[in-house]
């Protein structure tokens, strides 16, 4: 983890464009829900990389450490985590209700249908 | 670093792989290997979070709705892969453009670890008396955050109840006599059953330590919750949901999801009828400190009841789906 | 607990009543809390609204932690007015939704859409009062969660499919979002909005920023549905159910506008973000191109509420188009006009959830000699429709001869235009619903219906009346909406 | 006596690493899902079980080798049971243990993906 | 030193299992991969506290085994039978 500058962050916003592009490109409605659990948690891995500090260690005070990482971030983090499985929760489970009102959990097949009518 | 190069392998697998039922699993993997990075960049509670919720309850919740869905996904149309390939390519750039004018990583003089976080490093254990600089952030400083974040996990589970609970019916059914379970449920398995008696109680146990320990260790009420819930889940999984939701009735568990958010934003009114304002806790008792931690315990409590509570409310509803 | 502890009660009273419906479970009890909890918000608003004329902005402190520590509510001039938009609506259709809820959802979930309904409104309340970057995103996500599953309720099956994508596009915008505030607070270290503004200066010319300023932007934009990425909209307003329809529409997108005006006017305060080569052009193209394109595919659409739907997407052109004009008198059109715009659609929507309850569907195919049947609930129809095509004396006319004023003081005749094109596009796609209603006669065959009951029209004529009130006496609506104008220009001067 | 202890628990950290990495490859050489259990159980029981021994000779008589004994007891009783359980899935499943070792049969193993419900 | 040398191992061993888990070729090497690379994390957690001289947080290590521990027997189970729980017959019990 020691090698300087900026490329943590470079693989960080590769990480999220796959995500990105998971839930964009695929049709899949479940497979776009893990798309968008991938694209945020490589956003949290981009607050939690901003958070380290070189040679510092885990921000529970403890006698004889000077340098600790900044908790800001991973208080933001917890609670973004908390909002993320929120949103898995509640897509699953209109993933659930789509495919007993459609039969499918394909986005083109379920536009398709709609068209339809 | 290369657990990151790790990760994005997995991103990319999981991108390509068809079978759904793969894809949940490498989810699983990617998010122990985020999980893992965040301990080694120091993030103890928040990899703790992480691997409870990423790897567990969303795994879990996904392996529900396969179950209920197919776990196969048909191949893509031709058409719009490139489209979407050019906008994220694009937002990539853009993203990367923005890196440049960082500070590096880990350098200890970028803005952030001067402008307000060193107050939280410095004086928290004045202020709040805990040690868990994390802690007394997430429950005092940004208690307000905390209380948002624990609607929203609130907001779920009701939704998922409104979404896909099953109304009561008026008259009981006969059960499924349990000659069924026998010959076909997971219950033959012995060796199962044995081994989750056993582990249960420790499990509830430790969540517990996890509740009362978060002051001082990684950990806290929504860890907590997470844990106790997997329990019940575990129990389910292997003695079947009657059976759980027979130990944890729904009306329980939707009581107790309020109970959890109520006590929260109680502890905040009473902070504001004590004469300070809305979740000052400093109010609480004579001494600040002991206020604030007695402030901290009671809304850690409530954050761990609420989550636990959707946490179970949300396997149930799932996983007692007809198909 | 005295007037201090109001800004906190602003919020908490209505987030604190949803656990309470959770566990009560009975239908009407539920809705008593809901109206109790709204009404009691509407009147902290006003109160607060008037402390905030008297007195200028007020700062609360969360916790009692001082600002950059602590989280902080900010209540100025606009956040007050859009604190008093969002109640206003909220609590004029709770008295609607009981009959109208009744009907379209099943009675045993009717108690959770209470309390869902409650933080929607808690959500959207948060979002408006924070002073603080992150904690708005919390808000943001309680009141977009509760939408999804409020538009999921819909009896139609694609109101699932509506919310579904909504849910992706969502939670795209609000994760583009949290990037953006990643962004800034890795270069400033703050995340207190005024905090932010006094540090940006220093920062502006990073790269890192500038990305910044666009993630937050576009991140908004999908929620306030800014014209290339309005997909989810349509179909969400279409399917959901008719209460939902009326204050999602009238609330939602308004206060994704005012979290951008935050954005703009009071983080990027200090610098002129406008001024940015391309920002302003990009802005009042895509405002151009919802007002223009957004009215013209409303005149195609066969479903009145969908009508509407794309007849909101051109309503949000026009406050961009205020937003960009980064004048006074372009900004304080903007607002009167979330104002103003809040009372047409949430009284259009209501209207349609009359039709609903009555006819079973808002197709125009079925609305053939309608006004006949349900005179009072057409005339309410009539009387929004005006209004939103802007014929004077009602508050469409205000806020477009803001914007018209706005847009002549820059010498933009192009924007004039515009605006005037899309005021005729909406005689037009009005027209079409009125001629059906009024003009056609009803079909052999069709089903007798009756006029809506008064529990819907009362609060409905209540809306469209409050449409000319503040219409013809737009004095008041005017002074705070140039006040807050004012102050979020104040940043610049 | 320190440097007995630093010994020992040098030894069993080896030991384990090896037996990490020996598992690690049955894992991927192995021809079929019942013998690669026998890889993922060396890397369980000798490889997990060893190093974290060696880390509690390290420790010394502290909460953090009580800990570590707890981590230690619970894998001793989940891993047997969560292969047992997947052992059994396998069978149920459809897929059967090769017995031959020619290579026909080897790809024959591999061929019957069973299918899932 | 030593736990460096054990921490490579252990991510030496983490690329071989993954290597497993992407490839297949049924869905029970999966399983065995996920569960198994679990094992590898709560190792590689163990190890890196002593290795940044901070050990006191292996509760995260213990929460890693349990987690692994549900997901697998929730894997097992969903193969095995697709479902989560049992299809439920009896019905005295409504969600909301």
């Amino acid at each position: 983890m020691e090698f300087p500058g900026l490329i943590n962050y470079w693989i960080v916003v590769v990480l999220m464009m796959t995500g990105f592009y998971i839930v964009i490109a695929h049709n899949n409605l479940v497979k776009k829900i893990v798309g968008l659990n991938i694209f945020q948690v490589s956003m949290f891995t981009f607050y939690i990389t901003m958070a380290k500090v070189k040679g510092g260690t885990a921000p529970i005070l403890a006698e004889g450490i000077a340098q600790y990482s900044n908790p800001l971030p991973h208080v933001l983090i917890l609670t973004a985590i908390v909002v993320g499985v929120a949103t898995t929760a509640l897509g699953l489970a209109l993933v659930v209700r789509i495919r007993d009102a459609y039969g499918t959990v394909e986005d083109d097949e379920i536009e398709a249908q709609e068209n339809d009518r | 670093m290369s657990l990151m190069v790790f990760m994005a392998v997995i991103g990319f697998a999981v991108a390509r792989l068809r079978n759904l039922f793969g894809v949940v699993m490498l989810t699983g993997i990617f998010s122990l290997t985020s999980a893992v990075l965040y301990v080694v960049l120091d993030a103890v509670d928040v990899a703790f979070t992480e691997a409870a919720v990423g790897a567990g309850i969303a795994t879990v919740l996904m392996l529900g709705t396969l179950a209920l869905t197919t776990s196969e996904e048909k191949t893509v149309s031709d058409n719009k892969p490139l489209l979407a390939l050019l906008l994220v390519t694009i937002t990539g750039a853009v993203l990367i453009y923005g890196t440049l004018d960082m500070p590096y990583y880990g350098d200890p003089t970028a803005p952030i670890h001067h402008h307000v976080a060193p107050r939280y490093l410095m004086d928290s254990a004045y202020e709040t008396g805990l040690p868990n600089v994390v802690t007394s952030v997430l429950a005092s400083y940004r208690g307000y955050d905390t209380l948002g974040e624990v609607f929203v996990i609130f907001t779920a589970a009701a939704g998922v109840l409104l979404i896909i609970g099953r109304p009561q019916r008026g008259r009981r059914r006969a059960r499924r006599d349990a000659q069924w379970d026998i010959e076909h449920g997971i219950r033959k398995n012995v060796i199962l059953r044995v081994v989750s008696k056993l582990l249960l109680p420790m499990i509830l146990l430790f969540a517990l330590y996890v509740q009362w320990h978060g002051d001082f260790g990684p950990g806290g009420g929504f860890q907590a919750g997470v844990i106790f819930a997997s329990g019940f889940i575990l129990y389910a999984l292997i003695f079947d949901v009657d059976l759980a939701r027979a130990v944890v009735a729904p009306r329980v568990s939707r009581f107790f999801l309020a109970l959890g958010v109520l006590l929260y934003g109680g502890v905040g009114v009473v902070g504001a009828l004590l004469g300070g304002n809305y979740l000052d806790y400093s109010v609480l008792a004579r001494v600040p400190t002991d206020g604030q931690h007695l402030g901290i315990l009671l809304v850690e409590l409530g954050v761990g009841l609420t989550v636990a509570a959707a946490m179970i409310t949300i396997f149930f509803t799932f996983a007692s789906q007809e198909r | 607990m005295t007037a201090a502890q109001i800004p906190a009660l602003q919020v908490v009273v209505a987030l604190l009543a949803a656990p309470v419906c959770l566990i009560l479970r009975r239908p009407r009890v539920a809705w008593l809390i809901a109206l109790v909890a709204t009404w009691a918000s509407l009147v902290m608003a006003l109160i607060l609204l008037f402390s905030v004329l008297k007195v200028g902005p007020i700062s609360y402190l969360l916790g009692d932690w001082e600002a950059p520590w602590g989280i902080e509510y900010r209540i100025d001039m606009v956040s007050a007015f859009l604190l008093v938009i969002v109640t206003t609506i909220g609590s004029l259709v709770i008295p609607y939704a009981q009959a109208s809820v009744e009907a379209e959802v099943p009675a045993a979930r009717v108690y959770l859409f209470y309390c869902m309904y409650l933080l929607n409104l808690a959500g959207l309340l948060g979002i408006v009062i924070t002073g603080d970057v992150f904690n708005l995103f919390v808000f943001l996500e309680i009141s977009s969660l509760s939408s999804y599953v409020l538009i999921s309720l819909g009896r139609d099956r694609r109101a699932l499919t509506a919310a579904y994508r909504y849910l992706v596009m969502g939670t795209i915008g609000a994760t583009f979002y949290v990037i953006g505030v990643g962004l800034t607070y890795m270069m400033t270290g703050s995340l207190n909005m005024v905090d932010l503004a006094t540090l940006m200066p220093a920062v502006i010319d990073t790269r890192t920023i500038h990305v910044a300023l666009a993630f937050l932007t576009v991140g908004l934009s999908l929620k306030l549905a800014l014209f290339p990425l309005h997909v989810w909209l349509p179909n969400a307003y279409t399917y959901a159910p008719s209460a939902v329809s009326a204050f999602i529409a009238a609330t939602g997108t308004k206060v994704a506008v005012y979290a951008l005006l935050r954005i703009v006017f009071t983080v990027f305060g200090e610098v002129d973000v406008l001024s940015f080569p391309g920002v302003q052009e990009v802005l009042l193209t895509l405002a151009a191109a919802a007002m223009i394109g957004a009215s013209a595919t409303a005149i195609y659409q066969e479903n009145v509420k969908r009508v509407l739907a794309y007849s909101s997407l051109a309503q949000i052109g026009y406050m961009v188009v205020g937003i960009g004009m980064e004048s006074a008198t372009g900004l304080a059109g903007s607002i009167v006009h979330l104002f103003n715009h809040a009372l047409m659609k949430g009284g259009l929507f209501m209207v349609l959830g009359c039709v609903f309850l009555r006819l079973g569907s808002v197709e125009i195919a079925d609305m053939h000699g309608l006004a006949k049947r349900m005179p009072l609930t057409m005339a309410a129809f009539v009387a929004g429709g005006l209004s939103l095509i802007g014929v004077p004396l009602s508050v469409g006319f205000i806020s477009k001869w803001y914007l018209v004023q706005g847009a002549l003081e820059k010498g933009w005749w192009a924007a004039v235009a515009v605006i005037l094109a899309s005021s005729i596009l909406a005689i037009v796609y009005i027209w079409r619903i009125v001629e059906v209603a009024y003009f056609r006669p009803r079909p052999e065959g069709a089903p007798a219906v009756s006029e809506a009951p008064a529990s819907l029209l009362v609060p409905t004529w209540m809306m469209i009346g409050a449409c000319y009130y503040f219409g013809i006496d737009a004095t008041r609506t005017l002074d705070v909406a140039v006040g807050a104008a004012e102050t979020l220009l104040g940043g610049l001067r | 006596m320190e440097i007995l202890l630093d010994a020992v628990s040098w030894a069993l950290i080896l030991v384990g690493s090896v037996f990490l990495v020996i598992g690690g490859v049955g894992m991927v050489r192995l021809p079929d899902v019942f013998a690669r259990m026998h890889g993922a159980g060396i890397i369980d029981t000798m490889g997990a079980c060893a190093v974290l021994i060696g880390l509690m000779v390290q420790a010394g008589l502290t909460i953090v080798t009580i800990k570590l004994l707890l981590i230690v007891v619970f894998i001793m009783f989940t891993s047997p049971t969560t292969t047992h359980a997947l052992a059994r899935a396998a069978l149920g499943g459809g897929a059967r243990p090769q017995v031959a070792d020619s290579p026909a049969d080897a790809d024959a193993g591999e061929g019957d993906s069973p299918s899932k419900t | 030193m030593m736990f460096a040398f054990a921490a490579i191992a252990t991510l030496v061993t983490m690329v071989l299992t993954v290597y497993r888990a992407i490839k297949g070729p049924t869905v029970y090497d999966r399983i065995l991969a996920v569960n198994t690379f679990g094992t590898l994390t709560v190792v590689l957690i163990s190890v890196h506290g002593f290795l940044a001289g901070r050990p006191e947080f292996l509760d995260l290590a213990l929460v890693y085994a349990l987690i692994n521990f549900i997901g697998t027997i929730a894997v097992s189970k969903y193969v095995e039978y697709s479902h989560m729980g049992r299809p439920s017959g009896g019905d005295e019990l409504g969600d909301i």
